[in-house]
């Protein structure tokens, strides 16, 4: 026997689904040792969950199926163990944390109370959860820690609310804390915080973290070992230096090598027409303004990154040029004639001249509709742009454009992956011909090799065909890669506005400067450096 | 969940209180009689509506006179000790001396003559009335006791009519009473609107103290549930129960109801203006065969509108036999003729008029249809049907209008003129000799008013086929065992607590 | 998932009715339910071309017969009614004005409901407002009222029999209508439309409503149950459908007095209203899985181990 | 909140003045209530005066001016048929039906949650097999079949309760079984869908994650967030049961304002129509403010 604290022994786990049985995870074996900080990476689908939620027996069987291993935690196999038994150790040994913290805490109960509950399940008297409550949300930095026991989930920020999930996984100070994708749903300052409260966190009590992540960059950050996951196997382990420096397995070194941020930076062209200029552009909720005179920009074949963190605004301004809400004020002339007093009918014809990609293809495509209906829909809606006799030649021509196959059109969206999605729907949105696309996030939701192949395909088009781009992202390594100017925004307003060049290498405004340091770098000796400097600011 | 539990049982508690305390038994001396409609008054001036008569009649308000339904004694005295005719149009009632009030006020002349200006009030829709419209009645007080009664024209049933006047005491006001004060046996004790009712014997009531002494009706629409309390003990008298319930001779009896079902005829449309044609339909309709298979044994096949133990009634008349191919043939010497036999009209039934109605128009029009009528049925509500029966008709598709008529008061004069009469409000018939028959018999009195009566029914139904006559009726009731109680011809419309004894 | 994955989807694809049927093997109940429910349908389709004679002939003689007794032939396998009609061929026959009644309400306030609530639920505040009210004066009208009302004016038929219970139907299907809609235009492949520019039109009838209507078409099936239960209590108090006519509501409650003497008058019709009921409602919770991604591996799994 | 409340009272008084509107012109194209009132033989001239003394014979506008003014002071008019102020009537009536309708609603909600969650937990099982198929047997039954047969087998066969009535509480509990059998159906199924969604969510892995007991997670978490969507089946179905529940009225002879209803319907006694029509629609509304009450309680992103 070894003396892990936690070890995965050749475990396999399988779904029955409509095509059968689906090998989740195939033998996988790691371990976790005391004080210690392993890193899970892999993209979706690749089983980085599946051994710990077989840890902590939060798999359905049915559907699921362990056929084989075990998991051995403080010399007993968990596997064997009754339900009892192991309802016994969640959340008192091993605890665990999630991805999306508003979904995963009960909506209906105050925080406070969602906390005490760890401590009461596990037979600890009420008030002695009170006060550990309290001790907990005071330690995970949350102002008036009093009144926030007695809020509820939704009355929290995003960031807010995955420390109330720490607090409470941490509540009876467990020996081992997993944390699945925990700051994938977090803005950038905010991942930098979070990542750095587990680290203290973990320097206090001495428990093992296991952290399931897709980010080579939170690899880099926090982790000591590990583990890279493909289709249910680890095709790699060791040190995260080691392993970003000397990949063994190809699987890696194509992970590595996605990694956006490190390509040439693009210069823009003064010399173009602007096509779009917005000027003044307000929206206001009430007494909230999501947007207080915008003013900027966009030439032809440019692409204008908006970057900010969540509730800057910069999702409102594509929602307003293209009429999906209404504004409260300003302006968004469209070569010369402003987009918001058009009437529906006129508003209609500039529609096949600015396209719109969305941040989830899953949602976006209409999931009753073909490939080939979604594709032409654009046709039977403006009719005079191809004859119908045309469509189907057309439909398979975008196909490959976009990298699918003429044999997809007859298939429904969800028989494809999600980078698949969203080439489909950039082929909808190329389909009339447009002179500008808004891209509203349409790359944040893809793993990250799908994503950088998305943007080679979207700066093959720009290239090819000449469309303009405002590019709506919050990941700032991509927008470094496929901008030629960025407006930076925050609270509705414009912070800074420059070439991609200027506002990376020499940003003159602190809020810029903050988002660009809380970015991680794949590379973990940069990273050190980075956080180092960070802290420093 | 502790605390849900907790807040159910106390909503569930909260709601049970009054449940609990309205609980109220039959105590000994007590009956229980589950009846098949609510009331809505207890006004004694609506009693002869039947569901406030089997209440209220001679239990709580008393009448001058009485018609004898067990034995054949006629008119008998209740409230007037005797009476005579003065004149032709002039009756004089002697009252009984000594009779009080429920209230205490003592009960004389003006009390009567107030009953009446009463049921002829303006400021309310009193339901005797209606025998008194067209007669210019003048009650005088002679004395305290003696009252003379004028009518124009004569009114040789005098003391017949009288027998629907219910006397309330003079105070009583216009408007309808929700507590009737009257001379009878019981008062009313306690309304439960909805659940029940309960009369209280009086202990100074002037006649022979019956022996009821408390009396609660209930009410239940459906038959099986009615004839199931008796047996299960929770009442003692249903006095109408479904013939199909009535199957324990111990307990369940049938009576004569005095319901006569018929259809009715409007002889002013094709095909039905001629006479082959309505007597057709009488041969087509096998009567025999309802008799103990839908309806019960006790049916009678009716040759009147009016049931056997009526005055006049005809002993003479015979029911047509069912004969198929006679009507057949009728029905061909009609179209031979012209008349349009092959329309198609419509059979008009009232859900509900009777237990069986539905089957009876739906046998009766395929028998119909088996003789060559092109019947067609139509089972109507109540409010619907009216708009068939009364005058003015409905015009379009012609139509039989399958109905039940009561007469229990012992007297054709309260259905002729309105079935028969050319202005009679249910009457199909246009006939004068027919309203001369009927307007000399109304006006006659003793052998030659029977005798008239006698002509009129032969007349109706021998020489013009007035209507598809079909059968007098049975009611059957349930009797608990520990009560006697027999029903007679006048149960549907009065229930006389005074008639129950114990066993 | 990554991109290899949809070359590997469903390598050998059965066809949508394949996949249907051992979907529905998958859930023995459903699958006898639906049965059944085809059985009535063949019932309602030719039963009154081939019974009506038999069902309607009056035959004093075999009055109440009791059932199981075969000496009057086939058709009283189940016992003869108050006029001594077969039941059997009663029951096959009213199920032709029973279905008719149920599909027709159904049908009817399916159409209407939905088209207001799409109205309402993607027009502006006006329309909706007035569409709302419309439906809340509907919701309290009461419903017996409104039968009397129609077979009063007009006359008690099976046609305005279904216009009378297609109006009470009318606000479940509008209000759940209305909500679905409330949602589905928020959802991203609407917008996306919209931004191509397409109608309202369009966007209701290409987009939003095949997106409502698996729902709408699981109320459907309960409903398609409670009309027929309200169809039968309509007849009970004397004021739904009228003899000649029959449906299976008019003879249970014909047949109630008959309780204690006769029980098999009302027995075998409700026995029918309630299998069918149950029928309907066994194949809505099926419809329910079916229609729900999260949920059918239920039901494909189960078709799996009996392939 | 208030103005929450404040903007359904408004349109809820909309509703209810066009219900009003509605029901006043409709009913009176139904007949005469006089030909229904008087007997068959009643002369012309007594119909003439029934129909003067309740104002049947002015112009239906001018009957309704009158009516709307009365309504407006507090007069809901008397019953033609009872010679009683309608108000009355139908309050007498109402209570009768707010406990049958109280009580049983508040069974059936029980008893659903209660099954509903365990079949929802066990599914597939045999007790939620066996809940979902006797539930579904219960709803599907015609209600007054299910009445009389229920009369015979257990006051008459085995004469443990009472066969109709009221009186003691053995009289309710008939009448109660039989009103309860459709709404635990279809809430059963509402509570069964609801939990299987609700124990599929996140926040049951967090609990689950956490070491929190099953009967905890079923009843403490789950089921506060799968109320949501059975809280307006319920409500629908309650209002259901105070617009009375007529045929259970009918055949136990409780006095309930179903009863009243079809009664004054088929004796078209209008005022007691548009008084009984006024009365539930108002107690409608105020069930409605509770389940909104009851939605805030309950989830608290509602409550801002």
């Amino acid at each position: 026997m070894t003396d892990h604290l936690l070890e995965v022994r050749n475990l396999s786990v399988r779904f029955h689904t409509a095509q059968g049985f689906v090998n989740a995870v195939n033998d996988v074996s790691w371990h976790l040792d005391r004080g210690e900080t392993l890193a899970i990476l892999g993209e979706s689908g690749s089983g980085k969950s599946v051994s710990s939620s077989a840890i902590m027996n939060l798999i359905d069987c049915p559907p699921g199926e362990i056929t084989s291993g075990e998991i051995l935690f403080d010399g007993q196999d968990l596997l064997q163990l009754d339900n009892e038994a192991r309802r016994a150790l969640n959340g008192k040994r091993i605890a665990m944390i999630f991805q999306d913290p508003m979904s995963h805490f009960n909506p209906v109960y105050t925080v406070g109370w969602q906390i005490e509950e760890t401590v009461t399940a596990h037979g600890r008297p009420a008030a002695q959860a009170r006060a550990r409550a309290l001790e907990l949300v005071k330690r995970v930095g949350i102002p008036d820690p009093e009144g926030a026991l007695n809020k509820y989930p939704h009355e929290f920020s995003g960031g807010q609310r995955q420390r109330l999930m720490i607090a409470m996984a941490l509540a009876l100070k467990p020996d081992i804390l997993i944390a699945d994708e925990p700051t994938t749903a977090l803005d950038v300052t905010v991942q930098a915080e979070v990542l750095t409260l587990l680290h203290e966190l973990q320097d206090e009590t001495g428990m093992g973290l296991v952290l399931i992540t897709h980010d080579l960059g939170v690899v880099a950050d926090v982790a000591d070992r590990l583990v890279v996951m493909e289709k249910g196997c680890i095709v790699e382990t060791g040190r995260p230096h080691d392993i970003y420096h000397n990949a063994q397995h190809p699987y890696t070194r194509k992970l590595i090598a996605a990694a956006p941020g490190k390509g040439v930076m693009r210069q823009p062209d003064p010399s173009a027409a602007p096509i779009l200029c917005v000027q003044g552009l307000q929206k206001s909720y009430g007494t909230f303004h999501a947007l207080s005179g915008v003013t900027f920009d966009v030439r032809r074949g440019e692409t204008l990154a908006v970057v900010g963190e969540s509730g800057s605004g910069k999702s409102t301004i594509a929602r307003l040029v293209l009429r999906l809400e209404s504004s409260s004020g300003g302006k968004a002339l469209w070569k010369g004639e402003d987009l918001l007093t058009k009437t529906p009918k006129e508003m209609s014809k500039v529609r096949r001249e600015i396209q719109m990609v969305f941040q989830d293809p899953t949602q976006s495509l209409n999931p009753k509709m073909t490939v080939f209906q979604i594709i032409s829909e654009a046709w039977a809606i403006h009719r005079d742009v191809l004859p119908k006799d045309k469509w189907r030649a057309r439909v398979e021509e975008l196909l490959d454009q976009v990298g699918l196959e003429a044999g997809h059109a007859e298939r429904y969206p969800h028989q494809f992956s999600g980078g698949q999605r969203q080439r489909i729907a950039i082929a909808r949105a190329l389909a009339l011909e447009p002179e500008l696309i808004i891209c509203d996030e349409a790359v944040s939701a893809l793993d990250v090799s799908i994503q950088a192949q998305v943007i080679e395909l979207l700066g093959k088009l720009r290239d090819d065909l000449g469309i303009a781009f405002i590019f709506i992202a919050h990941d700032l390594p991509v927008v470094r890669d496929f901008a030629d100017r960025v407006l930076v925004m925050k609270s509705g307003e414009i912070v800074e506005d420059g070439s991609v060049e200027q506002i990376f290498e020499a940003p003159r405004k602190p809020y810029t400067k903050r988002l660009l340091a809380a970015g991680l770098d794949p590379d973990p000796a940069v990273q050190k450096q980075r956080r180092d400097a960070r802290l420093a600011l | 969940m502790k605390t849900t539990n907790l807040t159910a049982g106390l909503v569930l508690a909260a709601a049970m209180v009054p449940a609990l305390s309205g609980a109220a038994f039959a105590q000994d001396k007590g009956v229980t009689i589950v009846l098949s409609e609510e009331l809505d008054l207890v006004d004694p001036c609506m009693a002869t509506r039947s569901n406030i008569g089997r209440v209220v009649l001679q239990n709580i308000s008393e009448t001058l006179t009485e018609l004898d339904v067990r034995g054949d004694k006629g008119v008998m005295p209740r409230l007037a000790e005797s009476w005579d005719m003065v004149d032709d149009n002039t009756w004089r009632f002697n009252l009984r001396q000594g009779v009080k009030f429920s209230d205490g006020t003592a009960f004389d002349a003006a009390d009567v003559i107030h009953s009446f200006e009463r049921t002829q009030s303006d400021a309310n829709t009193c339901e005797i009335s209606r025998y008194y419209e067209g007669i210019d009645l003048t009650f005088t007080a002679v004395d305290d006791n003696t009252l003379d009664i004028k009518s124009v024209p004569a009114q040789p049933i005098m003391p017949l009519l009288i027998s629907l006047l219910t006397i309330v005491p003079s105070e009583t006001a216009m408007e309808f009473t929700r507590d009737p004060i009257g001379t009878g046996p019981y008062t009313l004790a306690e309304w439960n609107v909805g659940q029940n009712i309960t009369l209280e014997r009086r202990d100074d009531y002037w006649g022979e103290a019956p022996a009821v002494e408390t009396a609660t009706y209930v009410f239940r629409s459906e038959p099986a549930v009615r004839a199931a309390m008796v047996a299960a003990g929770e009442a003692d008298i249903a006095p109408s129960i479904s013939a199909i319930e009535a199957s324990n001779a111990a307990t369940d009896a049938s009576y004569p109801n005095s319901e006569t079902t018929y259809l009715r005829i409007d002889h002013g449309t094709a095909p039905f203006d001629d006479l082959r044609v309505r007597q057709a339909l009488n041969l087509a309709i096998d009567r025999e065969a309802f008799i103990g298979t839908i309806l019960s044994e006790g049916v009678i096949p009716a040759v009147a509108i009016v049931p056997p133990s009526t005055l006049g009634w005809n002993p003479d008349i015979a029911a047509p036999t069912y004969d198929l191919e006679r009507a057949k043939e009728l029905l061909a010497e009609a179209a031979a003729d012209g008349v349009p036999v092959d329309t198609e009209f419509l059979v008009v039934g009232r859900t509900g008029n009777f237990p069986g109605a539905t089957e009876v128009y739906e046998a009766i029009t395929s028998m119909l249809g088996d003789a060559g009528f092109n019947a067609r049925l139509q089972m109507v509500e109540v409010a619907e049907h009216e708009q068939f029966y009364s005058r003015p008709f409905v015009d379009g598709t012609p139509y039989l209008v399958g109905a039940q008529h009561d007469n229990s008061r012992g007297d054709p004069v309260f259905s002729m003129f309105f079935k028969y009469h050319s202005e009679g409000r249910q009457s199909g018939i246009m006939d004068p000799k027919l309203d001369a028959l009927i307007d000399s018999a109304t006006a006659a009195t003793g052998d030659e008013r029977v005798a008239l009566w006698q002509d009129t029914f032969a007349y109706l139904h021998d020489e013009i086929a007035s209507d598809g006559l079909l059968f007098h009726m049975v009611g059957f009731a349930r009797v608990g065992e520990n009560v006697n109680f027999t029903p007679t011809i006048a149960t549907n419309g009065a229930l006389q607590l005074a008639d129950i004894t114990f066993n | 998932m990554s991109e290899h994955v949809a070359a590997t989807v469903r390598p050998h694809r059965k066809t949508v009715f394949g996949r249907f049927i051992s979907m529905l093997w998958a859930d023995k109940f459903a699958f006898f339910a639906t049965t059944f429910l085809l059985l009535v349908v063949l019932c309602a389709l030719i039963g009154p071309s081939l019974l009506e004679d038999v069902a309607g002939k009056q035959n004093l003689r075999a009055r109440n017969a009791p059932p199981f007794v075969l000496d009057r032939g086939w058709v009283y396998f189940l016992g003869g009614d108050a006029l001594g009609r077969p039941l059997f061929a009663r029951i096959v026959v009213a199920a032709q004005n029973t279905m008719m009644v149920a599909a027709g309400a159904v049908a009817l306030s399916i159409t209407i409901g939905a088209t207001l609530g799409l109205i309402a639920g993607y027009l502006g505040r006006w329309p909706s407002e007035i569409i709302m009210r419309f439906a809340d004066v509907i919701m309290s009208f009461p419903s017996l009222l409104l039968a009397v009302i129609v077979l009063y004016i007009l006359e008690p038929s099976v046609g305005n029999l279904i216009i009378v219970l297609a109006i009470t139907r009318i606000p479940i299907y509008l209000r759940t209508t209305r909500a679905e809609v409330l949602e589905v235009r928020e959802r991203m492949f609407v917008q996306a439309a919209q931004v191509m520019g397409a109608s309202s039109g369009r966007i209701i009838f290409r987009h939003i409503l095949p997106m409502i209507f698996p729902t709408l078409v699981t109320i459907a099936t309960l409903d398609f149950a409670f009309v027929m239960l309200a169809e039968s209590a309509l007849s009970f108090l004397g004021i739904g459908i009228q003899p000649p006519e029959i449906t299976w509501g008019l003879m249970v409650s014909q047949g109630r007095q008959y309780l204690t003497s006769a029980w098999w008058l009302a027995f075998w019709p409700g026995l029918i209203i309630i299998l069918t009921t149950m029928s309907l409602n066994l194949l809505s919770s099926w419809m329910r899985t079916a229609l729900d991604p999260t949920q059918r591996w239920r039901l494909e799994i189960g078709g799996k181990s009996n392939d | 909140m208030k103005n929450r409340i404040g903007q359904r009272a408004i349109s809820s008084l909309i509703s209810l003045f066009g219900l009003v509107i509605l029901v006043f012109f409709l009913s009176r194209l139904t007949g005469d209530p006089s030909a229904l009132f008087l007997p068959v033989d009643a002369s012309e001239s007594m119909r003439e005066n029934f129909r003067e003394l309740h104002g049947l014979n002015d112009p239906l506008l001018v009957q309704f001016g009158h009516y709307v003014g009365d309504l407006l002071r507090g007069d809901f008019g008397d019953s033609l048929r009872r010679a009683r102020p309608a108000l009355d009537v139908v309050l007498e009536a109402f209570v009768w039906t707010l406990q049958l309708a109280a009580i049983t609603m508040t069974l059936v909600t029980i008893a659903a949650i209660v099954v509903g969650s365990i079949a929802a937990f066990k599914v597939g099982s045999l007790f939620d097999r066996a809940a979902s198929l006797l539930s579904l047997i219960g709803a599907s039954a015609p209600d007054f079949w299910i009445a009389i047969v229920a009369i015979v087998v257990f006051s008459l066969q085995l004469g443990w309760l009472p066969t109709s009535g009221t009186g003691t509480v053995w009289h309710w509990v008939l009448p109660i079984t039989i009103l309860f059998l459709r709404p635990f159906g279809l809430i059963l199924q509402v509570v069964r869908g609801s939990m299987l969604t609700a124990l599929g969510s996140a926040y049951v892995k967090t609990a689950r994650a956490k070491g929190v007991k099953n009967n905890r997670l079923i009843f403490v978490h789950t089921l506060r967030n799968a109320m949501l969507p059975v809280i307006t089946v319920i409500g629908d179905q309650a209002a259901a049961l105070l617009n009375g529940a007529v045929i259970v009225e009918t055949i136990f002879g409780f006095p309930g304002v179903g009863k009243l209803m079809i009664d004054a319907i088929l004796q078209r006694d209008f005022n007691v129509i548009l008084a009984a029509i006024m009365v539930t629609a108002l107690a409608i509304f105020i069930m409605n403010l509770l389940i909104d009450l009851a939605y805030a309680i309950l989830d608290p992103r509602i409550r801002t």
